[in-house]
């Protein structure tokens, strides 16, 4: 026999029409809770269940698939009608995610896998990092530099899809603003603050006189920062994100404006997904609309933070 | 390493002739199946539809397997007294390797590959631990970050799809009479390893060098060799795992594996099994592997927060092995002779 | 001729074990080896037995193509050794222990080769023949005393082909009785053609089995006498270079009327002690005897917080005590000399010094920091007091075993006890060593200390101690006074069944 | 049949007198510290200006500081025979409550907060092992898990910033003679920890619990409470590494000490202690920090691909360990009753 008949994806909720919100139960497979990124997503996707009244099961699965399996097999031995997915790999769920969508309708967020699930709702990797790169230009720009040496902190090497995106429309946005680089050393912080800044050390002690050090996310930039802050030699060395707009980043920008260091950073905002994402899942869930009404997929919005627009985004209230 | 509490009681003269005191005797020793039957009780109080519903068993069934075959591995290592936490890179790069190589094309062809890869390592591995005298802690922690590094330059991060990816898909839900096969993959290797252990002069063999290498080794058992045997069925065993890995995702992504070879040790200790070496049981291995799979699916189903997760999977862990050896503790204290750490 | 060595050497880091050593071997004769500790008994059985290397020399065997290199070769070549340490799986049950060599390469190599039964009759007719009758096939060996670990490696002999046997002090923990099983199987090998090897520090045992006799001095060969034309004391002058001096009783003790016993026991059960009551006055060295099993151990360990008493009271000094352990044991001055060496003796990986110093470390310390010149001076002195061969710095374990039960008897005289318990305290210890051990437990005892010491040798009683009990089936039986007791009252006593 | 008549010389042992040969023989067992040389040699070969430049040597310096204090408590928990896994949870546990604990208002109460956690989570573990006798792995395996769900909880995953932050990353980059005083306070623990280990009678009780724990208990050596002390011991200096953690990053983030178990198991081994315990010094531990420190910065001086940095870690350990032991084995040929695991 086969555990899962058919291929074809579920045309309606798992458990058929709730008519009312809170009856209404919503898995949300998150892919793992190591950055801040994710866990201000949970913490969002929490209030939101409160406030609407629908039973939300949240689990993480530490970026493994094969964990994250068992969680949504999990949540649907538990009646979940919908399920949220930030999939741990893009190219390696296909078949898994064939299977699952198969009997419940699936949607993602952040990292999707393609050609499975009804819709995905993404940030613009790509654009996101292109329009920090391009505040870092202009403001490397105006310092007078007229081609610069980079060193890159990225993220592990189970990074396949979020990563490098964020790393090309970085540089993509670096020529854009009209910058030349030459990438010096590039080396990996794991998305942790603690990692980023033993990464740095060591980047910009082989390579002391880098222009530019930016990380694929804040956190690492942050660790970049802590190595350069108040170093003699390091005074020329200056540092950036390609996304996420963590708060204590952000509060740089803010504090020491168009003179400070850390010059940008792009906006992902993990409240904006969530939101958007479980929008959808409720609505599928009560038949306010069908999967098949969805595009493939659909981005939130991408901006790059820099000291000009920091007041419209610096919340020092928020979580993330 | 503490002694395992299940070790007999020192003294006692009658032949347990009658099989009435032989399964109480043994029933004595079984820690861990009431640490899972405590489990499952809290299953069945919690969540008893929902977890003995036929998806949720499948779906546990499923997810032992892998692991399952793993601590396999795992058990006939500790019983010599070494350690392989190179287990989950290995199943990785077997698992990887298997899909990509040639593309992937056929699942068969899978199997070699990834028993191939296996038992390679478990090869390098036995070799130096073996020949060579090494830690085996020291030489699997190098094979652990050597095989994770080929799996990500493998694919440089990528997960690799095989060409026959539908087919690998459609084997691993197969079922045969309602069980998923790949639990029965599992359960027939347990069948294969008990023999090999319990019935076999080998089996003697690694027993004899775990309890007491330089007794077996005076003894003129071939140490060397078997260990050697040992470290490479294990690996054979683990490339098995990598090869239901791909059944199952039906995809070698680089993750494959990792952070198994904490979950198998555990599962080889909580059954009963000693890290010193020479003692433990295929039954016990398997009941580990159970309970931490009943663990992980539990606190999915109940939804526990995500925070909140590793602090209770700890705490259960904790609170079972402790109450687990009240009464152990109770019987030591009349056989104060035993060691508090042996 | 069963065996032929020629030049045998062994040289450990620092140390010649043996040094050129011609020695033959013949069929259906027992060949005895005596030596001073130390001397290279044990290591020329081991290479003998190919479980160590020849640093040069050779050692051919009759019938076998080559000489020997390892220890399946010379499983091949037809040896069977029974370690000074017997060669016991603590995990394997008894049944496995006895037919443990049927592990070995060169038969069943295949995998699936299926092991043999273990449980059998036959190997319960073995277990009899060495006198292990009441132990069952299926009981873990972890639990079995040195005396019965011996005997169940010897039940091997039963069950494997063999030309050459030896027997490396197999006997030192046993008692009379068990000698004579011995003795009954060497018989009966010695008629099937085996060449057998004797080793023992006990010489009336070596007189009782032996054909020929070989001496053996600092790794050399002094000489190889004829058993029938020769005795004890030509042999023991041979093997320390001094005729011995006869043993001078030790000091009758004049206990006064009112006088409080340094040891009091009453009623005690543990073990397999069984309602067993005595006293030990200060000044006096109290023996206990008995046979295999007959509980003296129990005693001897529940007396010294090694076991917890199962009832019963223990008074020292006349104040009752209570010794849930060996650490409360140690703090009021109450000592145990272990009768497994192996197990409890000594710490592995600790050198003779680290070894002696263990238990009176506390005293050596200021605020716990070990006063390390003061420890030195005092290991020094205590290695030449107690004649240990080996330095300071030396692993205990590369010791010979006479050698590590010096070292062990010395970290426990060393914490000048208020009360000693010594079990088997001259185990593997050689004839002139052991008259200075004597010397010592003497000067303890002259200085007021109670000392209850446990023995399977009638005559090391008889010759030490102002009283001996008898024990059996867990209760003291008998009481003799030395002077007026003969080894066969004792033996007598001992054997006798109720009824 | 050869009789020597001959009166044989006395053979004695002598003590080794001679500084020479004591030097000599203690250069014989120090394998750690070839690899070491090795690697410095290849350091300076590849990147010799810049690995021995003062920045780089003061980052070696940090970052070998925080691994370098769970070494040393890793290295006395393995000297007992037993292993803790729990250190990097430990660690991240105690940096995270410190640095939140009132809002972390002041370095100092950070200390006190960082000691109190490691110290209550050594003394659960050791409690644990010591007084119910149970396996140390699977207890510090449940103690890994809470202790890293803990830190998830405390903060929901977000890091937490001490109000001192200021403070604590001036200090935490101050240098004293233009030495790190983060090192300078690690290798006072080293010192501390030798001082200790080698001085002391406690430090003896150690080593006799992690050599032959039957004959310690037998000789009346306090077993449970010295192992309870040794567990709270290494559980105070991992609270101390998580201090040093906020020093160095001023910020308590939910990955703080991820995976430093591993890290620090290996130190200790490679340093040459025995796993089984009742080996090991603290040397060898000390050496074995810089080892994995120097591998790592090397490799990223080097600039190699992330993708190829886990594959060269991985092969060089092995190839390390394996050429050091080369002569290792030699020696071992001739004297086979060592075994061959130990
Ligand atoms: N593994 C070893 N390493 C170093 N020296 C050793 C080793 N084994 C034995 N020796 C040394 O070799 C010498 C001979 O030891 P052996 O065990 O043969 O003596 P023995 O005659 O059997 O003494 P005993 O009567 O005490 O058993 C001793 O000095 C001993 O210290
Ligand atoms: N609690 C117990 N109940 C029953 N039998 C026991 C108990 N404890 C020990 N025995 C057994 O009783 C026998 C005698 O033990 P003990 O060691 O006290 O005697 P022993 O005369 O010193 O013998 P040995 O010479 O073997 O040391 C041993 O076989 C031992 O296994
Ligand atoms: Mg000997
Ligand atoms: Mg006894």
């Amino acid at each position: 026999g086969q555990i899962y008949p058919s291929e074809r994806p579920a045309e309606g909720p798992a458990n058929g029409v709730r008519s009312d919100v809170s009856d209404v139960v919503i898995g949300f497979a998150q892919q793992q809770l190591q950055a801040p990124y994710f866990a201000a997503m949970q913490v969002r996707a929490e209030q939101i269940a409160r406030d609407q009244g629908f039973q939300l099961l949240f689990q993480s699965a530490n970026k493994d698939p094969a964990i994250q399996l068992n969680q949504m097999q999990a949540m649907m031995a538990q009646g979940a009608d919908v399920l949220v997915v930030n999939a741990t790999s893009v190219k390696g769920q296909t078949e898994m995610m064939t299977q699952v969508a198969s009997e419940i309708p699936v949607v993602y967020i952040d990292t999707s896998v393609p050609e499975t699930g009804m819709t995905s709702v993404q940030s613009d990797n790509l654009t996101i990092g292109r329009e920090s790169g391009k505040i870092s230009a202009q403001r490397l720009l105006d310092m007078g530099k007229t081609s610069i040496k980079v060193a890159i902190l990225t993220g592990p090497a189970t990074d396949e899809f979020v990563g490098p995106a964020r790393r090309q429309g970085f540089l993509d946005g670096l020529e854009e603003g009209g910058l030349p680089y030459e990438i010096v050393a590039e080396q990996s912080g794991d998305y942790a603050q603690d990692k980023g800044q033993v990464a740095a050390e060591n980047m910009l002690a082989a390579n002391p006189d880098v222009d530019l050090i930016f990380g694929l996310n804040d956190s690492m930039a942050l660790g970049a920062y802590a190595v350069v802050n108040g170093k003699a030699q390091y005074e020329n060395v200056y540092v950036a994100a390609s996304a996420d707009g963590q708060k204590e980043a952000l509060a740089l920008i803010q504090r020491d404006g168009c003179e400070g260091r850390y010059l940008s950073t792009g906006l992902n905002s993990p409240s904006l997904a969530a939101e958007e994402a479980l929008a959808i899942a409720v609505d599928v869930a009560t038949g306010k609309t069908e999967p098949s009404d969805y595009p493939e997929e659909s981005f939130t919005l991408a901006v790059g933070i820099g000291c000009e627009n920091i007041e419209e985004y610096y919340d020092p209230n928020s979580v993330f | 390493m503490t002694a395992t509490p299940t070790v007999p009681p020192v003294h006692h003269h009658e032949e347990d002739t009658s099989r009435g005191t032989a399964i109480s005797t043994w029933l004595k020793g079984q820690y861990a199946l009431y640490i899972l039957l405590a489990l499952l009780i809290v299953a069945t109080i919690t969540r008893g539809s929902i977890f003995w519903g036929r998806t949720n068993l499948t779906n546990l069934l499923l997810q032992m397997s892998i692991i399952g075959v793993v601590v396999l591995a795992q058990l006939i290592v500790v019983l010599t007294g070494g350690i392989d936490i190179s287990v989950g890179s290995a199943l990785g790069l077997a698992a990887v390797v298997a899909a990509g190589l040639f593309g992937g094309p056929s699942v068969l062809l899978g199997l070699v590959v990834a028993l191939g890869i296996g038992g390679l390592i478990g090869a390098v591995n036995g070799w130096l631990v073996a020949f060579r005298g090494l830690e085996p802690f020291i030489v699997t922690l190098g094979m652990l970050a050597l095989a994770r590094g080929l799996v990500y330059a493998y694919g440089n991060g990528i997960p690799i799809n095989p060409e026959a990816a539908d087919s690998y898909a459609s084997f691993g839900q197969s079922t045969l009479l309602g069980i998923p096969v790949l639990a029965l993959i599992w359960l027939a290797m347990a069948g294969l390893i008990a023999f090999l252990l319990y019935r076999t002069v080998w089996g003697r063999r690694v027993y004899a060098i775990g309890s007491n290498v330089e007794a077996a080794r005076s003894s003129g058992i071939p140490v060397k060799a078997t260990l050697w045997s040992v470290y490479i069925l294990a690996g054979l065993l683990v490339g098995l795992g990598g090869w239901l890995f791909l059944a199952r995702f039906a995809s070698g992504t680089s993750t494959a594996g990792n952070l198994l070879e904490l979950e198998a040790i555990a599962a080889v200790v909580i059954g009963g099994a000693r890290l010193s070496g020479g003692y433990g049981k295929v039954f016990g291995a398997v009941v580990g592997t159970i309970i931490f799979a009943v663990i992980a699916n539990l606190l999915s189903l109940l939804n526990v927060s995500t925070f909140l997760q590793d602090a209770f999977r700890g705490a259960l862990i904790l609170v079972a092995v402790t109450l687990a050896t009240v009464q152990i503790v109770r019987k030591r204290k009349t056989n104060p002779t035993q060691p508090a750490t042996a | 001729m069963a065996f032929t060595a020629v030049g045998v050497k062994k040289h450990y880091p620092g140390v010649k074990a043996l040094d050129g050593v011609d020695l033959e071997g013949y069929a259906g004769s027992v060949l005895g080896i005596c030596g001073a500790n130390g001397a290279g008994k044990s290591t020329f059985a081991k290479l003998l037995a190919g479980v160590e290397t020849l640093t040069d020399g050779e050692i051919t065997i009759s019938g076998f193509p080559h000489p020997v290199r390892n220890a399946a070769e010379a499983e091949r070549a037809g040896v069977l050794m029974m370690h000074q340490e017997p060669l016991i799986i603590d995990d394997f049950t008894v049944g496995e222990n006895v037919w443990l060599y049927k592990l070995r390469e060169g038969r069943d190599i295949r995998p699936w080769a299926r092991k043999v039964d273990t449980n059998s009759a036959e190997t319960r007719e073995v277990l009899q023949g060495v006198g292990l009758g009441h132990l069952s096939t299926r009981q873990l060996a972890r639990g079995l005393g040195p005396g019965q670990r011996q005997m169940l490696s010897l039940s091997r002999a039963a069950v494997t082909k063999h030309k050459i046997m030896i027997l490396d002090e197999t006997t030192a923990s046993t008692s009379e009785e068990h000698f004579n099983d011995i003795l009954r199987l060497v018989e009966r090998e010695k008629n099937e053609g085996t060449s057998i090897i004797f080793v023992s520090h006990r010489l009336n045992e070596v007189f009782a089995m032996c054909d020929r006799i070989a001496v053996l001095r600092n790794g050399t060969l002094v000489k190889v006498l004829d058993a029938a034309e020769t005795d004890p004391d030509e042999v023991t002058a041979l093997m320390i270079g001094q005729a011995l001096k006869a043993l001078a009783r030790p000091d009758p003790v004049h206990a006064a009327p009112d006088q409080v016993p340094a040891l009091s026991v009453r009623d005690l059960h543990g073990g397999s002690a069984n309602g067993v009551s005595f006293d030990v006055n200060p000044g006096e060295i109290v023996g206990l005897y008995g046979l295999v099993g007959s509980g003296r151990s129990s005693v001897a360990r529940t007396i010294t917080g090694q076991r917890p008493a199962a009832g019963g009271s223990i008074k020292l000094h006349g104040r009752e005590v209570s010794l849930p352990n060996p650490t409360a044991a140690v703090a009021m001055g109450i000592a145990y000399l272990t009768e497994d060496r192996r197990l409890e003796g000594f710490v592995k990986d600790f050198d003779n010094g680290e070894n002696m110093s263990l238990v009176a470390l506390p005293t050596m310390a200021k605020a716990g920091v070990v006063d390390a010149k003061r420890e030195k001076t005092r290991i020094r002195e205590l290695i030449s007091e107690y004649q240990v061969k080996g330095g300071t710095k030396t692993y205990t374990r590369n010791l010979s075993g006479g050698n590590q039960q010096k070292v062990v008897v010395a970290k426990w005289l060393e914490t000048d006890p208020e009360f000693v318990v010594l079990d088997e305290p001259t185990k593997g210890i050689d004839v002139g060593a052991r008259s200075n051990i004597y010397q010592i437990i003497h000067g303890v005892a002259a200085r007021g200390k109670g000392i209850l010491v446990v023995s399977s040798e009638a005559e090391e009683l008889l010759s030490l101690c102002h009283r001996i009990l008898v024990m059996r089936n867990g209760e003291i039986v008998a009481e003799f006074d030395p002077e007026h007791a003969t080894t066969d009252d004792l033996v007598r006593t001992a054997l006798t069944h109720e009824g």
